[in-house]
């Protein structure tokens, strides 16, 4: 490995010298083949869970930070400048705060359901980020099945937003959590067809594929620029995923001038930390799946010859999307209950049952063109 | 791996996992609970069909045959718990009750 | 190499969208929606033209290997599959050259024909816009797209649906002015329910020829397994079909199906029977007159037994008579027609029994197998027909009446369309040097030939040519009698006559790029040329391999141009004589009424509307005809027995078993009760014992189900464990 | 047998365990709501043994649908009818102990039948891309099935919409 190979690709490259080394050394103490195997699986599969359980959380506070900053600065205040500078230690000492409370257990729950429910939220979150691509070669899975995959751990939390809601005992929490799970499974659909679009077009499930299929133009040939197809599947897709996550303006599940704060109303201490934890990691996820499917992922100028430049545009492109959101937040007010059903079910699913149609005739016509230009060429 | 476990094992869950689904469609009180034990018997025939076609196709490849027809099992269960949810939900509006002992209107 | 080939399908797309476009889109724009529609039609004959050029490069050998790919599978069903594509064969290309040219000229003249001039409240002359005009384009386009589609298909289902799809077209314009708005001037209200009732009668007679048609296909899926034309006629499909029992009496096979789809031609095409609802179809506007009669509708019915020809050949090379019933339908159909044509007073009644007549011709010549000869007139007829039509439409936008004994003299007024008309009636009258003569004659040539010259004497070709040649007589004299009742003499009706003024440009240029194609579109396969013969004939057809018998240009062919014209020019010159010598004055009687009961029998067009079809009066109001009548007065007369004797009767019995009851109820009470009782009361006894087994619980039963389901099981276990 | 088989055996074992538990708690737990959520984890130790059978996409699809839409129905029913089924005496009706003894003959008999039967095992390890054969399988071979699933798909819809409305 020269030293060019490792400054342009670092992170790679120490992965790969930590499995080099630890499997060469395993072998040389005379462990079998199969166990050597085995033992480098699961070290280096602790290694990457390990790192990503780490910058997920602290991407998380510092997206509270980000929001704090700009929605401050949307409504002409200056926002977090006490602790640190710029106030930048503000999420550090919210962490502090989460840790420290008391947690309220009221009275009458349901003792486990109560219990569980945080946990259930955040860990179809936490599994999600297994597929995300963070740079050329960078993600811990890179399965063929990925957008399936995504699509399911984000159904997966329903679950337990049904168990905060039920396991409270308070009416607040029912109904937020009956808004949340309704909302939920109704935009499901058009994120999910929305998604079909951009599948239609890359001829792929898998994460990796989809990028690697946004790598014409020199890096550019991203799925948004697919006129008109691009950005009207992608405008579905973000309203989706915001109504999915529950974020202004679709917060009708939390909306604290209704329900008190929705399903987490009877949280307190680090169980509603977890809660935030899930919604902000929520944002970070779409906004980052987002970025793969409509915007090339890490794909941009020189990243063939310079692989670390993948997690530069990467980060970059999922913080402008993640600054779209917290746009929609500051400038937003929030949907009725009905109005909101009505725009999943009469607006948002018809357009896309509309776009895939178009999609996909559209990939037809231009097959019958390209045949046609190939008997052109012979 | 997949030559480390008989296909026995799978045949065992499956029909236990049936009879503890038949066993909640017949015995429950609440409707609902019947409709679950009802998921949990396609559930079993569904492992059935996966495992048959695991190990007894002679090209899992080419012929899925197995997974096709679990994903008709699956499309037939999402209906069925739909219309099945829609009619527990229409009895309980016009009769305030989901037991289904007291569902009886056919009573000699 | 360029491949024109490979966007056939596109052609029927573009009328298609515009259709789709005018439908959901610029309805409400009518300037936007016929630009749309044209558009559409110049697209698509583009595309054609393309095909077309493409095709006449191949030649002949184009036959037997035709434009040919069914990329879109329909539905794979077990083995079969059905795929829809395209199949251009040389009769096929000419076709694309013909359909588009002409339905882009019934566009171009529809803009202008489709506004209505009257007088306004402030004594002004307005034009404004038809209301249904977006409407109307949006229906012939779809009408045009159904009919590239037809010629475009390469398999007879696919065939079928644009067959289909024409039907409702035709349904949707014959009977456009079926409704009348509230500011629409230019109808009435007896127009109104002509239009309705024309429109039903169309769709419905046609109807019964594609039922024929269904039947037809349905048997030869069964028989041949196939319905893609490039496979169907292979060898071992077709001898399939004389395998098993023929299905009645001594009808094979083959002759079965061959006349069930030539019923569907019956229908579409206007023969004899069912030729009723041509006349009738005149209610629509004329554009779509012309449209129906030139390029589309009928045409695709004549192209069916184009298209299925070797099945006709193969059923005549083995012995069936199919070909026969064919040549004799036309034969008869033409001069059937003609007659009625001489006693029409509506002007475009009169072109529409000539294409009857015109159609009869195609059919008796596909019919004693000059495919080409029959082929060539189809094309040289749209042509001319459209150019009469339109100009027919022109003058009674002109003038405002369709009745011929209110015209008269309009050959001042109108030149153009005077000009352009005359041209296409001496094409219809077989006239040198107009692309019907050449035509026309090749027919009469053929049927000539293979009646006496061809080894020996056929009866069926000598019928056909007698009946022909008599025919064309009569359509020399009756289309004289229309241009001198029309064009010449003095007018009969101020009125219209002051009303009449030349048309604007956009009607009458197409008129004109018409009648050019008229005028010199006969070249193409005049006897000393042959060119349509080397293209389309040479190479035999898709599914028939071996190739057309060319006549040679000998001495028999030279009488027969002499006789041909010398019976059109007899006849025109009766017409002449009749017409033009002594012009008919205003309030004057036709002078053909002298010929009394048949001049009677002629313009009430044999009383068959009255016998078998639907009458429908210049008021507006309509009668079954007697066949229609007697099956309505069949069901009141049963319905009458039905009440009167059968309910009768049934009274009666009833009466007799009240009396017979009432003895029976004494017994009944007394003595038969004590028994049932005692048999009810044990039975009720044990049923209340019984019946706890309802519980009425779902889960019981479900419970019984599954240990019943799991004895059987276990039973089963046992015996084949033991 | 090696490492990795006995490794394979336990999770497989585990995962059974923890199947067949949940799907007891799914039909004993008095709570409705309760066994659905017994439910939910009973149909991810399903998609665990489809994952076990090489079968990914089930296994996925299984998450997608029976938890994401299946499972959440069943809540959302249980909430819609929660407030009756408080102050029930049994969760399980008269005739369970008939229930009972049938679905033990019947485990035992399949249990039986399972180990009499000789089976043929003819599966070799194959780890490719199963999900272009799939879609291809269903939109050829299976075409007819499918196209009537997905009407009797939209009348289930209509179906339960017009069921259930007021």
């Amino acid at each position: 490995m020269d030293i060019w190979s490792f400054i342009t690709n670092p992170f790679v490259s120490i992965y790969e010298l930590i499995r080099g080394g630890l499997s060469g050394l395993l072998t040389s103490v005379g462990v079998p083949d199969e166990i050597v195997r085995l033992i480098v699986f699961l070290v280096m599969g602790g290694i990457v869970v390990t790192v990503l359980l780490i910058v997920a959380p602290v991407m998380m506070m510092y997206m509270t930070w980000l929001e704090r900053k700009l929605v401050a600065r949307m409504q002409d205040r200056i926002g977090p400048n006490r602790a640190g500078p710029f106030g930048l230690l503000v999420p550090i000492a919210d962490m502090i705060k989460f840790l420290t409370k008391e947690d309220i257990v009221p009275e009458g729950v349901d003792g486990p359901v109560h219990f569980l429910a945080p946990i259930v939220v955040v860990i179809p979150v936490i599994l999600s980020f297994a597929v995300i691509q963070f740079g050329v070669g960078m993600g811990a899975v890179d399965l063929n099945l990925a957008l399936l995959y995504l699509m399911a751990m984000g159904s997966v939390a329903t679950i337990g937003v049904f168990m905060a809601g039920f396991g409270s005992h308070n009416k607040f929490a029912l109904i937020g959590g009956m808004r949340a799970a309704a909302q939920i499974i109704s935009y499901e659909i058009p994120q999910i067809l929305a998604v079909a679009v951009i599948v239609l077009l890359a001829g792929s499930i898998s994460l990796t594929g989809i990028i690697k299929a946004q790598s014409g133009l020199f890096g550019l040939g991203w799925f948004i620029f697919y006129l008109p197809v691009g950005p009207i599947a992608f405008f579905i897709f973000l309203l989706a995923a915001t109504a999915e996550i529950n974020r202004v303006p679709f917060d009708l599940p939390e909306a604290e001038s209704e329900l008190v704060a929705g399903y987490h109303t009877e949280y307190s201490g680090m169980k509603f930390g977890l809660f935030y934890l899930a919604e902000f990691l929520n944002t970070f996820l779409i906004s980052a799946v987002g970025a793969s499917l409509f915007f090339g992922g890490w794909q941009g100028p020189f990243v063939q010859q310079v692989p670390v430049l993948g997690i530069v545009y990467f980060f970059a492109k999922t913080i402008v999307l993640i600054g779209v959101q917290l746009w929609f937040r500051g400038t937003l007010p929030r949907l009725r209950v009905d109005q909101l059903m009505n725009f999943g079910w009469k607006r948002l699913v018809p357009a896309t049952l509309a776009l895939i149609l178009f999609t996909a005739s559209f990939l037809w016509a231009y097959r019958l063109f390209n045949q046609f230009l190939t008997g052109l060429g012979g | 791996m997949i030559t480390t476990i008989p296909l026995v094992y799978y045949l065992t869950i499956s029909a236990a996992l049936f009879c503890l689904g038949l066993f909640g469609a017949l015995a429950r009180r609440n409707a609902i609970a019947v409709l679950m034990g009802i998921e949990l018997m396609l559930n079993a025939v569904n492992i059935n069909l996966v495992a048959f076609w695991r190990y007894g196709s002679p090209d899992p490849i080419g012929d899925q045959s197995g997974i096709v027809f679990a994903l008709f099992v699956i499309t037939l269960a999402a209906a069925e718990a739909a219309v099945g949810l829609a009619l527990v939900i229409a009895i309980y509006r016009s009769r305030d009750t989901v037991n289904v002992e007291e569902i009886d209107l056919l009573k000699w | 190499m360029l491949l024109v080939e490979q966007f056939t399908l596109l052609i029927p797309l573009f009328p298609l969208l515009a259709f789709a476009i005018i439908v959901l889109f610029t309805r409400n724009n009518n300037r936007l929606s016929s630009w749309v529609a044209l558009i559409g039609i110049i697209a698509a004959l583009a595309v054609s033209l393309g095909v077309f050029f493409e095709a006449l490069a191949e030649g002949p050998e184009l036959a037997q290997n035709p434009f040919y790919s069914a990329p879109i599978v329909w539905y794979p069903f077990g083995t079969a599959t059905l795929n829809f594509g395209w199949l251009v064969d040389p009769i096929g290309s000419v076709m694309l050259f013909m359909v588009p040219t002409v339905c882009l000229m019934i566009f171009i003249y529809s803009t202008s024909y489709m506004k209505h001039s009257h007088v306004d409240e402030h004594g002004h002359h307005v034009s404004e816009d038809d209301p249904r005009y977006a409407r109307f384009f949006a229906y012939i386009s779809l009408f045009a797209a159904a009919m590239l589609l037809l010629v475009i298909s390469s398999n007879l289902l696919q065939f079928f649906i644009a067959w289909e799809i024409m039907g409702f077209c035709s349904y949707a314009l014959i009977g456009f002015w079926s409704f009348r708005g509230l500011k629409e001037h230019h109808i009435d209200d007896a127009q109104v329910g002509r239009a309705r009732a024309a429109g039903i009668k169309a769709f419905l007679t046609t109807r019964v020829g594609d039922v024929l048609l269904m039947t037809g296909i349905i048997f030869l899926f069964i028989t041949v397994g196939n319905l893609d034309f490039t496979q169907m006629f292979n060898p071992e499909g077709l001898n399939n079909m004389l395998l098993g029992e023929p299905p009645i009496g001594a009808l094979q096979w083959p002759t079965l199906i061959a006349l069930l789809i030539f019923g569907g031609t019956i229908g579409k095409s206007a023969q004899f029977p069912l030729h009723v609802w041509l006349p009738d179809a005149m209610e629509g506007p004329t554009p779509v007159s012309a449209l129906i009669h030139a390029a589309t509708m009928v045409s695709a019915g004549i192209f069916l037994v184009i298209r299925m020809f070797p099945l006709f050949v193969f059923d005549a090379q083995s012995g069936g008579f199919s070909m026969q019933v064919v040549a004799v339908v036309g034969a008869f159909t033409a001069i059937f027609a003609a007659t009625m044509g001489l006693a029409q007073s509506d002007i475009k009644r009169v072109l529409a029994f000539s294409t009857i007549s015109q159609l009869g011709y195609m059919l008796a010549a596909l019919g004693i197998g000059a495919f080409v000869a029959g082929s060539f007139h189809l094309i040289t007829h749209a042509f001319f027909k459209a150019l009469l039509f339109l100009a027919a439409g022109a003058v009674l936008h002109a003038t405002g009446t369709n009745d011929m004994f209110k015209m008269g003299g309009l050959w001042r007024k109108m030149p153009i369309t005077f000009i352009t008309f005359m041209i296409g009636a001496l094409s219809l009258m077989g006239i040198f040097p107009f692309a019907g003569f050449w035509s026309k004659d090749e027919i009469l040539l053929e049927s000539l030939r293979e009646g006496w010259f061809h080894g020996g004497a056929v009866a069926l070709a000598q019928f056909v040519y007698i009946l022909l040649a008599i025919a064309a007589f009569l359509t020399a004299l009756y289309t004289g009698r229309q241009i001198f009742l029309t064009f010449f003499g003095k007018p009969r009706d101020e009125h219209a006559y002051e009303h009449a003024h030349e048309s604007p440009a956009s009607m009458w240029v197409p008129l004109a790029i018409l009648a050019t194609f008229t005028t010199f579109l006969g070249l193409w396969n005049a006897p000393f040329i042959s060119a349509f013969f080397h293209f389309v004939g040479e190479g035999g057809l898709v599914g028939l391999a071996q190739p057309f018998e060319h006549a040679p240009f000998d001495d028999l062919a030279n009488i027969s141009v002499y006789v041909s014209l010398a019976i059109a020019l007899s006849g025109f010159l009766t017409a002449y004589f009749i017409y033009g010598f002594r012009p008919v004055a205003a309030g004057q009687a036709d002078p053909l009424a002298r010929l009394g009961i048949i001049w009677r029998v002629l313009a009430n067009k044999y009383w068959l509307d009255e016998l078998y079809g639907y009458k429908i009066n210049l008021d507006g109001t309509a009668q079954p005809g007697l066949l229609l009548r007697f099956v309505g007065a069949l069901s009141r007369a049963s319905y009458w027995f039905d009440r009167n004797i059968v309910d009768g009767l049934v009274n009666l019995a009833g009466w007799i078993g009240r009396m017979l009851a009432r003895v029976n109820g004494w017994i009944d009470r007394n003595i038969v009760d004590g028994l049932v009782n005692t048999t009810g009361s044990v039975t009720g006894e044990i049923a209340g014992w019984w019946r706890l087994m309802q519980t009425g619980n779902v889960q019981n039963y479900a419970l019984l189900a599954a240990a019943g389901a799991m004895a059987f099981a276990i039973l089963f276990l046992l015996r084949s464990f033991t | 047998m090696d490492v990795i088989g006995i490794i394979s055996q336990l999770v497989f074992f585990l995962i059974a365990a923890l199947t067949l538990a949940a799907g007891l708690a799914t039909v004993l737990l008095r709570n409705v709501f309760h066994a659905g959520l017994a439910l939910v984890g009973t149909f991810f130790g399903v998609a665990a043994l489809y994952l076990m059978l090489e079968a990914e996409f089930l296994a996925v699809v299984q998450i997608l649908i029976y938890i994401g839409a299946i499972a959440v129905l069943i809540l959302f029913a249980i909430m819609l009818t929660r407030s009756l089924m408080k102050n029930e005496d049994s969760n399980i009706n008269k005739q369970w102990a008939w229930v009972a003894t049938v679905i033990v003959i019947l485990f035992v008999g399949l249990f039986i039948l399972i180990l009499q039967v000789p089976w043929q095992h003819s599966g070799t390890a194959v780890y490719t891309d199963l999900v272009p054969h799939l879609g291809t399988a269903l939109l050829t071979t299976y075409l007819l099935p499918f196209e009537i699933v997905s009407v009797l798909l939209l009348a289930a819809l209509i179906g339960a919409f017009i069921i259930a409305r007021e």
